[in-house]
C-alpha cells in the first residue's frame, strides 16, 4: 500500500504541487470540461502582465491588480529616468573641472514650479489611489452567492471545512464559483495567501476575518502562511486547487475518501489535526514524532514511563495535560481535542499509530 | 554645569556651588537658562501625556465596547476613597503652588515647609492607595487573568493583621514604608550625633514624609469602614447596588490560597497561564457570573448572551484600572524623590529671584501628576 | 580685517582641542561634551552596524540555497529577529540623530553645547543599557523569535527572551526621547544671535522635525511595550485573545509609533543629504523655505498613515480607506525635496568627491524606495505585495539605500572637521561604488520576488526563487565588503590621514567657523553670522590654506581663482 | 494676576497666595459637586446618559483652573503652551482612530465569542 503519498500532504513542497498539478490536469482532460482559453475576462486582461513577473492570474480581480501595478511601474519608471537621468546629466555637464569653483548663474527659488511638481504628481497620485481603492472593494466585499469555506489555521497547518462538512487540508474550489472564506486561528496570528488569487488576509485569534475572491482558472496554486506565525513559518504552505467543476471537486477528493480503512481514516485525521506539531519520519517537532511510539515506554517529564497503550493515547488526545513526555515540557504545547475527536476517531489514530509502527519496523 | 535637566537625569546638581555660578558654561544669561529648562520640562510633560494616552486608549476602547461591563464593575471602587484622595492631590497642588512662589520671591524657609507639605501629602495619598488595592486583593478582585471575586475578606493571618484587624495585604504594603521610616529616623539621629545639622533636619523631613504614609492608610481605613462596613465582613451596602452581584454570593475562601506575598501573583498567573487557560478560567467563571441574572438584566443579556463573557471583560476592567493608577503612583514615587532633592537645596538655600528653576519645573511635573489624576477619578470611580 | 597671526590662531589647526584637552577614559565617560558623546555615539552605533550585519549575513548565506540545513527554523528566526531589532532600534534610529547631530547640530547653531548636557550623557548611557538588554536576549540562551515587531500573541506566547527584548528597546525609546527633547529646546533657546529660523542649515531643520517625532511618538511606545510586558508576566487581557484581548489593538499601539519613526530614521538623511548637496554643488540651496517645510510636514504627516502596515491585519475597511488616501499625500514632500536637490545641482560646481557620490547615491536609492511605495500605498496591489519581500526590498532601500548612504556620506563630509585629518578619497569613492552596487545587487532581485509571491520570514522556499535569493546573498556580502573598506579609510585618516585646514569645503554653516579639530567650547570667536548657502561669504585664505568668512580676510590676498585641489 | 515685584528679573512671576487660595477652593468644590452628582445624580432625577459628559466636563475645568493658574500657563510662552495642548491633539488622534477602526470589527469578536461559547456547551 503507498501511503507515503498522503503523508506528504502537511507540508506540501514543490515536488507534491507538480504532482497535483499534473493529477488534476490529468483528471479535466477525463473530466467533462477542457480548459477554456477564454477564462480571462473581458476588462481584465492587461497588456503588460508578462508571466515572468507575476503568478498566474487566477482570480477575477488579478488581472486588475496586475493592471494598477504595472500602471505604477510605468509611471515610476518614467520619474525614475527623468530624476537619475536628469541627476547624471547635471553630473557630467556642470561637474567641477580642474577644481575651479566656477557655479553658474541661476536661480535659487521658484515658486510657480515648486507649486507645478507638487501638484502634478499629486493629481497622478490621486489616480493610484483611486484605481487601487475600486479594485480593492472587489476584493473584499464578497458576491451574495459566494460558496462559505471555513478556514481554522494554527501552528503550522490549515483545516478547510466547506458547506457540506466535508474537511481537507488542502483547499478545494470550483472555478467561475466565489468563494468566501471565513477564517479563524487556534493559536497566533495567521495569513491566509495565494498569490495567483492576489489575495491575501490575517487571521486573527479571537474573531473571524474574511477573504473573497472568484477562482477564474483552474490549476494548483501555493496557499501560504504569510504572517510570521513561529518555528515552522515556513512550512506552513498547502496547495490550493481549482477544479473545472463541482464534480470534479467531488472525483479529486475522493480519491481519498474512497479507501476507508481504519488505517487510512487514522492517516487522514492525522493530517489534518497532529501534522503540524508531530512528524512522523522519527524527528522531534513541537511534539514527539509518532512513528515508533506505539508500544514504547515513554519517559515522563516527573521521571516516570508510561507504555503507550490504547488509554495512553485516548489521555493524550482528550487530555494533553496528563502525560507529557520528557524534553517538551514544562507544560503541554497541545490543546485538547476532547469534543473535536471522539472515541472512533481515537481508534482510527490507534490503528494508524500501530500500523506507522509496523512499518517503519519492517524498513529497518 | 547644568541645572535646567532637573528631574531627568537625577544628578548631584548641587555641585553648581563649588563653582559659585548658577549660569551653566553653555548658557549665555540666566534667562535663556530658564527658559531651556522651562521648554525642556514642557517637551517632557508632552512625552508624558503620550506616555499615559496608550492606557487612556486602552480605556476608552474597552469602555466603548462593554460600556455595561464598567458599569458593573466600578461598585468595586470606594468613591468616597477616591474623592478624599482627589482632595489630598490637590491640596497638595495647592502647596506645591505656593512652595514655587515661595522660592521665586527667595524665601527658603517658606518653600521648604511647602515643599514638606507636599511630600507628606504624596505618601498620604500612597497610604489611601494602598488601603484600596489591599482591600480588592482581599476580595479577589486582581488583573484579568487571576481576577477570582469571592466579596469576602479572608481572615487576616499575620499577628500585625490578627491584632489591628487589618488585611494581610495591608501590612506587607506597610513593612517597605515601616523599613524606611525606621531608617530615616536612625540617620537623623546619627547626622544629629555627628552634627550635620542640615542633614538631620533633612531626615527628620524623610521621616515626616514616611509617616504620611501611615497616617494616609489611618484615614482609609477609617473611611473605607464608614462607607463600606466593617472589615472582614461582607460588603452588604455594596453589593446591595447590584442585582447581578446578589446572584453570586459564593463564599469560598479561594483568596487565601494567594496569601503568600501581596505584592507578587505570579505563582496564581502562572498556574492560569500554564493550564492552557481551560480549567481555571471555568473556575473563575463560576464565581462570578455562571448564574443568569433575573430581572432587570435585560439589556446586559442584549448585549451578552452568555454572562460568562462578562467575568472575562470585568477583569479587563481591573487589568486597565491596575494598570493606570498603578502607572500613576509611580509617578507620585518618582515625584517624591525629586520633591526630596527640592527640599534639600531649599535647605541649603538655594533658591533666588533668578534662580528657581528646578522648584518651578518639578513643580510642573507634580502638577500633571495631579491632572492625570484629575481625569483618572472620574473615568475609573465615578461610571454609572 | 584681521591679522595672520589671529587667523591663525582662529582657523588654522590647534595645539589643544576637544580631543586632546583631557585625557584618560574617565574624561570620556563622563564628558558633557557634545562631540565627544557624539564619537561615543558613533562608535556604539557602528558596533550595531556590523553586530546586525553579521546576523544579516547568516541568513543571506542561510538563503542561499533554497533548501539550506545551515541553520534551523528557530534559528533562522532569530537571526532575522535580532537583525530586525538591532539595526532598528540600536542603529537606524540613533544613527544620524545622536551620532552626527550631536557633533554638528550646536556648531551649526553656533552655541557651546545642547541645552542639557547631563542629559545627553544620559542618552548615551541609557543607549548602552538598552542594547545590552536587546543582547541579553541572545546571552540568556533563549535568543528572540518575534519578529522586530512583537507582534501578539506570539510574542506572548513564545518561550524566548521576549521581556528582556521588550524592555531594552523600552529603554532605547528613553535614550531616543532624550535626545529629540535636547535637540528641540537647543534649536529653540540657544540659536546665534540673530540667527532666524530661516538662517538655519536644513540639517538643523530635519532634526527638528525628527526631534518632534521622537518626543510625540516615542513614549507611546514605551507604554506598548510596558503593556506588553504585563501582558507577559501577568496576563492583563488587553492584547492577548486567550484573555479577551486585541492583538489588532496592539497593532495599531505598535505602529502609532513605528510608522513614525521611519521618518525618525529617513528625515536626518534627507537633511544630511540637503547639505551635502548644495556644499557640493557650490550653489544655495535650491527652495530652501520648501525643504525645511516639507521636513515638518513628512513629521505631522507621519502621524496620519501608520494604518498602511495593517491594511491585510483585520484592520476595518473604512480606517483602511482612510489611512491608504493619507498615505499618498506624504510622497508630495518627498517628491518635493528631490526636485529641489535636482534643481540645486542644475548649473552648480559639481564635484564628485566621497560624500557628493553618497548623496547621489542617495538620491538614486531612495528613488527607488519612495517611488515602490507607491505600490504599497494603492489598496489593491498592496494586497498581493503585503509582507512579501516586496515590502522587504522595499524598506530596505529606504532605510538602509537612505539613512545608511547618507550616515555615510555625512561621515565622510564631516569627519575633517572632527579629526582635523582628511581621508583618502579615491578609496572613499570605491568604498561607496561597493556599498552602491552591493546594495542594488542585494536588494533588487527581492522586488521581483515579492512580485512573485514570495513571503517574507521564510526559512526556506520555493526552489524557483533559488536565483534571485542567490543574487541577493551574493550583493549582501559585497555591501558589507563596501561598509568594511570605508570604516578602514575611515578610521585610517582618523589616525593617520593628512592633516586637513578647517574649511576644506568651502562651506559656510557655523560649524566650519571653527578650526578642525573644533575647540573645546566649539569656537575660539564668536561665529560670525552667515547665510548657510552662501558660498560666496567664504573667500580663500592662501596663509591657512582654507576657507575663511569674508569679515576675517585680507582683501589684498583673495584671489578667487588660485583655489585648492581636493581630490 | 501676578504680583509686581520691580526687583524681580522679567521671566520671574510669582503668583498672588489669594489667587492660589482661590483656584484651590474652586478646585474643591467641582470634585465635591462631581462626587455629589455621582452619588445622587439618579435620586435627583438626572438621566443617566448626563452623568459621564458632566463628570467629564467638571474634570476639564479642574485641569484648566490647574493648568491655568497652578502651571502658570496663563503667562506663560505661547510656544510652551502650544506644545503642551499640541500632545493633546495627538491623543485625539491616536484615540480616535483606533476607536473608529475597533468599533467597525467588533461584531466579528463577538460573532467568535458566541460561537466558540456554543461549542463549549457542545462539547460538554
Amino acid at each position: 500500500m503507498n501511503w507515503q503519498l498522503p503523508l506528504m500532504l502537511a507540508q506540501t513542497d514543490s515536488s507534491r504541487l507538480e504532482e497535483l498539478r499534473e493529477r488534476t490536469e490529468a483528471i479535466s482532460m477525463q473530466g467533462t470540461t477542457v480548459p477554456d482559453s477564454s477564462l480571462v475576462r473581458e476588462g481584465t486582461s492587461n497588456p503588460f502582465a508578462t508571466e515572468y513577473w507575476f503568478p498566474t492570474q487566477a482570480s477575477s480581480f488579478a488581472g486588475e491588480v496586475d493592471f494598477l501595478y504595472m500602471a505604477v511601474f510605468w509611471i515610476s519608471l518614467i520619474f525614475f529616468v527623468a530624476i537619475v537621468g536628469s541627476m547624471v546629466y547635471f553630473c557630467v555637464k556642470y561637474r567641477r573641472k580642474d577644481g575651479v569653483i566656477a557655479p553658474e548663474p541661476s536661480s535659487s527659488h521658484n515658486t510657480a514650479i515648486e507649486i507645478l511638481w507638487s501638484v502634478l504628481p499629486s493629481i497622478i497620485l490621486v489616480w493610484i489611489f483611486y484605481v487601487g481603492a475600486e479594485t480593492w472593494f472587489e476584493m473584499r466585499i464578497p458576491k451574495e452567492n459566494a460558496e462559505e469555506i471555513q478556514v481554522t489555521a494554527k501552528q503550522f497547518g490549515w483545516l478547510f471545512t466547506y458547506e457540506d462538512g466535508d474537511q481537507t487540508n488542502e483547499l478545494h474550489l470550483v472555478r467561475d464559483k466565489p468563494v468566501r472564506l471565513i477564517m479563524q486561528s487556534e493559536d497566533v496570528l495567521h495569513s491566509f495567501f495565494v498569490a495567483a488569487f492576489r489575495q491575501k488576509m490575517d487571521i486573527v485569534p479571537g474573531r473571524y476575518t474574511y477573504a473573497y475572491f472568484e477562482p477564474i482558472k483552474d490549476g494548483v496554486y501555493r496557499l501560504s502562511c504569510n504572517e510570521y506565525c513561529g518555528t515552522g513559518h515556513s512550512k506552513m504552505k498547502t496547495a490550493c486547487i481549482v477544479h473545472t467543476s463541482e464534480e470534479d471537486r467531488k472525483n479529486n477528493t475522493k480519491w481519498i475518501e474512497a479507501e476507508k480503512t481504519p488505517f487510512e481514516n487514522g492517516q487522514r485525521i492525522y493530517q489534518i489535526h497532529c501534522s503540524g506539531c508531530h512528524k512522523v519520519d522519527g524527528q522531534p517537532a513541537t511534539g514527539p514524532a509518532l512513528n515508533l511510539i506505539w508500544g514504547k515506554n515513554e519517559r515522563m517529564i516527573d521521571g516516570t514511563t508510561e507504555l503507550v497503550d490504547e488509554d495512553y493515547v485516548l489521555d493524550s488526545i482528550w487530555y494533553p495535560e496528563k502525560h507529557i513526555v520528557e524534553g517538551y515540557g514544562p507544560v503541554s504545547k497541545m490543546n485538547s481535542f476532547k469534543g473535536i475527536l471522539d472515541q472512533k476517531d481515537v481508534d482510527y489514530v490507534i490503528a494508524y499509530l500501530k500500523e506507522l509502527k509496523d512499518q517503519s519496523g519492517d524498513a529497518k | 554645569m547644568a541645572v535646567a535637566d532637573s528631574h531627568d537625569t537625577h544628578d548631584d546638581h548641587h555641585d553648581l556651588y563649588d563653582h559659585g555660578e548658577f549660569i551653566a558654561h553653555h548658557f549665555d544669561s540666566a534667562e535663556q537658562q530658564f527658559d531651556s529648562g522651562k521648554l525642556g520640562i514642557w517637551l517632557f510633560l508632552v512625552t508624558e501625556i503620550l506616555f499615559f494616552s496608550g492606557l487612556f486608549v486602552a480605556y476608552t476602547l474597552y469602555r466603548t465596547n462593554h460600556p455595561e461591563v464598567f458599569e458593573q464593575a466600578h461598585v468595586f471602587l470606594n468613591k468616597y476613597l477616591g474623592g478624599l484622595n482627589t482632595i489630598v492631590l490637590l491640596f497638595s497642588s495647592l502647596t506645591m503652588a505656593l512652595g514655587v512662589r515661595a522660592a521665586q520671591l527667595g524665601r527658603n524657609k517658606n518653600c521648604s515647609i511647602y515643599i514638606l507639605i507636599t511630600m507628606v501629602c504624596a505618601t498620604m495619598f500612597l497610604g489611601v492607595k494602598a488601603v484600596e488595592y489591599s482591600h480588592k486583593w482581599d476580595m479577589g478582585i486582581l488583573v484579568r487573568s487571576a481576577f477570582n471575586l469571592t466579596y469576602t475578606h479572608p481572615t487576616p493571618t499575620t499577628e500585625i493583621g490578627k491584632a489591628l484587624h487589618i488585611s494581610d495585604y495591608l501590612v506587607y504594603l506597610c513593612v517597605v514604608p515601616a523599613l524606611l521610616l525606621a531608617g530615616f529616623l536612625v540617620a537623623s539621629v546619627i547626622s544629629k550625633l555627628i552634627d550635620k545639622g542640615t542633614l538631620a533636619k533633612f531626615m527628620i523631613a524623610m521621616a515626616i514624609t514616611v509617616s504620611g504614609y501611615f497616617l494616609g492608610v489611618c484615614i482609609g481605613i477609617i473611611f473605607m469602614n464608614a462607607t463600606e462596613g466593617e472589615t472582614g465582613s461582607t460588603h452588604a451596602s455594596v453589593i446591595a447596588e447590584q442585582p447581578l452581584m446578589l446572584m453570586a454570593s459564593t463564599q469560598d475562601d479561594h483568596a487565601e490560597d494567594d496569601h503568600d506575598d501581596g505584592h507578587d501573583h505570579d505563582d496564581h498567573d502562572k498556574a492560569a497561564a500554564d493550564s492552557n487557560h481551560e480549567g481555571e478560567h471555568a473556575d473563575h467563571e463560576e464565581h462570578f457570573g455562571a448564574h443568569p441574572a433575573d430581572g432587570g438584566e435585560a439589556s446586559f443579556d442584549a448585549h451578552h448572551p452568555d454572562p460568562s463573557t462578562l467575568s472575562r471583560d470585568v477583569g479587563i476592567f481591573f487589568s486597565i484600572y491596575y494598570c493606570m493608577t498603578g502607572l500613576h503612583a509611580i509617578h507620585i514615587i518618582a515625584g517624591i524623590i525629586a520633591l526630596a532633592w527640592l527640599y534639600w537645596r531649599s535647605l541649603l538655600g538655594h533658591w533666588r529671584t533668578d534662580y528657581f528653576g528646578p522648584v518651578d519645573y518639578v513643580g510642573l511635573y507634580w502638577h500633571l501628576v495631579d491632572l492625570i489624576w484629575i481625569y483618572l477619578f472620574p473615568l475609573l470611580y465615578l461610571i454609572d | 580685517m584681521v591679522d595672520a597671526s589671529t587667523r591663525q590662531k582662529l582657523f588654522g589647526t590647534p595645539e589643544t582641542n576637544f580631543l586632546n584637552c583631557s585625557k584618560g577614559w574617565k574624561s570620556w565617560a563622563f564628558t558633557l561634551d557634545h562631540k565627544r558623546i557624539g564619537i561615543m555615539y558613533l562608535i556604539g552605533v557602528t558596533v550595531a552596524l556590523f553586530l546586525a550585519g553579521v546576523f544579516a549575513l547568516v541568513l543571506r548565506s542561510h538563503l542561499f540555497t533554497f533548501d539550506s540545513k545551515m541553520l534551523s527554523d528557530d534559528m533562522y528566526n532569530q537571526m532575522f529577529t535580532l537583525h530586525g531589532a538591532v539595526m532598528v532600534f540600536s542603529f537606524i534610529i540613533p544613527s544620524i540623530p545622536a551620532a552626527l547631530g550631536n557633533i554638528v547640530l550646536p556648531m551649526m547653531l553656533g552655541a557651546k553645547d545642547v541645552a542639557f548636557p547631563r542629559m545627553n550623557l544620559a542618552s548615551f548611557y541609557l543607549w548602552i543599557i538598552g542594547t545590552g538588554c536587546l543582547l541579553a536576549a541572545i546571552l540568556s540562551g533563549k535568543g528572540l523569535d518575534t519578529g522586530w515587531t512583537f507582534y501578539t500573541p506570539y510574542s506572548i506566547d513564545t518561550n524566548t527572551g521576549v521581556i528582556y527584548a521588550t524592555f531594552g528597546a523600552f529603554i532605547l525609546g528613553f535614550s531616543s526621547i532624550f535626545t529629540g527633547l535636547n535637540f528641540l529646546v537647543t534649536v529653540n533657546t540657544m540659536r546665534a544671535k540673530n540667527q532666524g529660523w530661516f538662517k538655519l542649515p536644513l540639517f538643523v531643520w530635519s532634526l527638528y522635525a525628527t526631534a518632534i517625532i521622537q518626543v510625540l511618538a516615542t513614549p507611546v511606545l514605551g507604554i506598548t511595550l510596558l503593556m506588553l510586558i504585563a501582558e507577559k508576566t501577568l496576563h492583563i487581557g488587553i492584547f492577548d485573545p486567550k484573555y479577551g484581548g486585541d492583538p489588532v489593538l496592539f497593532q495599531h499601539f505598535f505602529w502609532f509609533y513605528s510608522h513614525p519613526a521611519v521618518y525618525i530614521m529617513i528625515l536626518p538623511a534627507m537633511g544630511v543629504i540637503s547639505e551635502l548637496i548644495s556644499v557640493y554643488s557650490q550653489k544655495r540651496i535650491f527652495g530652501y523655505s520648501f525643504i525645511a517645510f516639507s521636513s515638518v510636514a513628512i513629521a505631522l504627516l507621519g502621524f496620519l498613515v501608520w494604518g498602511h502596515h495593517m491594511f491585510t491585519s483585520g484592520q476595518s475597511l473604512v480606517v483602511t480607506l482612510i489611512f491608504s488616501a493619507i498615505t499618498f499625500t506624504v510622497a508630495i514632500p518627498s517628491a518635493v525635496k528631490v526636485f529641489n536637490w535636482l534643481a540645486t545641482l542644475y548649473k552648480g560646481s559639481i564635484l564628485l568627491n566621497t560624500p557628493m557620490c553618497y548623496a547621489l547615491s542617495f538620491i538614486f536609492l531612495f528613488g527607488i524606495g519612495g517611488l515602490t511605495g507607491l505600490f504599497l500605498g494603492a489598496l489593491s496591489t498592496d494586497i498581493h505585495l503585503h509582507d512579501t519581500y516586496f515590502v522587504v526590498a522595499h524598506f530596505h532601500f529606504v532605510m538602509v539605500g537612505g539613512t545608511l548612504t547618507a550616515l555615510l556620506g555625512g561621515v565622510f563630509h564631516w569627519w575633517p572637521k572632527i579629526w582635523g585629518r582628511m581621508y583618502n578619497d579615491f578609496l572613499g569613492r570605491v568604498g561607496c561604488f561597493l556599498v552602491f552596487s552591493g546594495f542594488n545587487l542585494t536588494f533588487f532581485p527581492q522586488f521581483v520576488m515579492g512580485s512573485r509571491g514570495m513571503p517574507r520570514r521564510y526559512a526556506s522556499y520555493d526552489p524557483e526563487f533559488q536565483i534571485f535569493h542567490q543574487l541577493s546573498t551574493v550583493g549582501a556580502f559585497v555591501l558589507g565588503l563596501g561598509i568594511l573598506l570605508s570604516f578602514v579609510v575611515l578610521v585610517y585618516s582618523a589616525l593617520r590621514g593628512p592633516r586637513c585646514s578647517s574649511n576644506p569645503f568651502r562651506a559656510a554653516s557655523l560649524e566650519w567657523q571653527s578650526s578642525s579639530p573644533p575647540d573645546f567650547h566649539n569656537f575660539i570667536h564668536t561665529p560670525v553670522l552667515t547665510d548657510p548657502y552662501d558660498f560666496e561669504s567664504q573667500v580663500y585664505d592662501e596663509e591657512l590654506d582654507t576657507y575663511i568668512p569674508r569679515e576675517f580676510a585680507n582683501p589684498a590676498k583673495v584671489a578667487p581663482r588660485k583655489e585648492p585641489v581636493h581630490n | 494676576m501676578s504680583d509686581h515685584h520691580d526687583d524681580l528679573p522679567a521671566f520671574c512671576h510669582p503668583v498672588s497666595t489669594k489667587l492660589l487660595f482661590g483656584v484651590f477652593f474652586g478646585l474643591i468644590a467641582l470634585t465635591i459637586i462631581t462626587v455629589a452628582t455621582s452619588a445622587l445624580g439618579s435620586a435627583l432625577g438626572m438621566p443617566p446618559a448626563f452623568a459621564f459628559p458632566l463628570a467629564m466636563v467638571i474634570a476639564t475645568m479642574k485641569a484648566f483652573l490647574v493648568c491655568a493658574f497652578f502651571m502658570h500657563m496663563w503667562w506663560d510662552k505661547s510656544f510652551n503652551v502650544l506644545a503642551f495642548l499640541s500632545s493633546l491633539l495627538f491623543v485625539t488622534l491616536f484615540i480616535g482612530m483606533t476607536m473608529m477602526d475597533t468599533g467597525e470589527y467588533q461584531p466579528t469578536i463577538e460573532a467568535f465569542d458566541v460561537n466558540n461559547l456554543a461549542n463549549v456547551e457542545v462539547s460538554e
